[in-house]
């Protein structure tokens, strides 16, 4: 699946997009998965809290099963207007 | 219902007069327009606005039909910039039309808290000293949903 | 701050572009257009609008002077016609400018709940059938000032 | 003095201004005044509930005053916006 960043969690993580192999079930457990793979993971995903998460470009949450998701995109808390 | 997400610059003026023609039956018509304001600590440079582009539009206009529906509006137009922006330029606007000016006004406001805090844009400052940071969003603006 | 009583009609956008162009250090900029609609019943001709000369501008600025200082706005306009009036036409509007968008909303409310009900004007509804009445003032514009 | 009339009260009384002479302690008093000189005086000022009152252009109430006004307007409650 392709795995997308914005604002901090791209600038941690160093690419603004990848494509990810990965059998996670939910997006918790990609996050575990990625964070397990390399430090930069690991601090971008430290503080969940602080994170917000879109399945296919729609809001969802870190409980969501990830079958079937074809775009997985991690980001702060927006600040449009 | 009109949502444009763009990086030039609009015509406030042309864009109220255009929506404000557009409508008809209706007694109130309400705008608002973002500025990209000076840093509250001073010393703004400029002001950069990342969005995602394959959720953007269709999140807007989500958005702006939810509010559509929700205050019975006769139309409601939707524009956000992405892109680095001076002080002083506009960000953003929206325009609200409805029969009743309470109507109005809540959609009006219905819509900036919700592109506040549901429309993938992050604002990034940076400063004249050379320093860089990402807005955080405020507990506040999320409070504002909880409202409607 | 601008206040005008006129009986002309006013550009939307040139008083939109006007406003936000005189502002500065500002996040946000509010409008609110009044218009002229079909009466609850249908069959509006014109809206017939009176006012108190002596006294109408000295009330609009003293309502634009204690919103503005009330929400530390930038600026506010203020601007509303008298006479006859059609189907569609504009009849009033107001602009806030304030660094915060919660400011620039409420003080336009506060403007249009004070006009509404504190500003020497009357209107009068011209039907097709020949009837002609006199706008009743409602309860709950009365009631949306104790909110301030 | 003057006194001015607006909207519906100005087509009851018939004129929408005119000079008046009175002693008329009070806006209370000056309305019983005009009141028993004509019944077009009676019928605009039937239900003071329904009216508003301005003393020198200035919002006041039926109990204020007139001693030093030189202008006294009755309007129905105001529909402006």
């Amino acid at each position: 699946m392709d795995v997308v960043y914005f604002a901090w969690v791209r600038e941690r993580i160093g690419v603004p997009r990848e494509q990810v192999e990965s059998e996670a079930a939910t997006v918790t457990d990609l996050v575990a998965e990625l964070s397990a793979r390399e430090e930069r993971y690991a601090a971008a995903f430290s503080d969940l809290s602080s994170l917000r998460v879109a399945l296919d470009q729609e809001l969802s949450d870190f409980e969501a099963p990830l079958a079937g998701v074809r775009e997985v995109a991690f980001f702060p808390p927006m600040t449009g207007g | 219902m009109q949502v444009r997400v763009q990086q030039e610059g609009f015509d406030l003026g042309a864009e109220s007069d255009g929506f404000a023609a557009r409508v008809s039956g209706v007694g109130a018509i309400v705008t608002f327009t973002g500025v990209v304001r000076d840093a509250d600590a001073g010393g703004l440079v400029a002001m950069e606005i990342e969005h995602y582009p394959a959720m953007t539009q269709k999140a807007l206009e989500a958005i702006a039909a939810e509010a559509r529906a929700r205050w019975s509006l006769a139309d409601a137009l939707v524009i956000h910039r992405y892109g680095r922006l001076a002080p002083g330029e506009r960000i953003m606007m929206v325009a609200t039309a409805a029969r009743h000016r309470k109507h109005a006004f809540e959609a009006a406001e219905y819509l900036m808290d919700y592109l506040k805090s549901r429309a993938p844009f992050w604002k990034k400052e940076i400063l004249t000293d050379g320093r860089a940071g990402w807005v955080d969003a405020k507990a506040d603006d999320e409070d504002a949903l909880s409202r409607w």
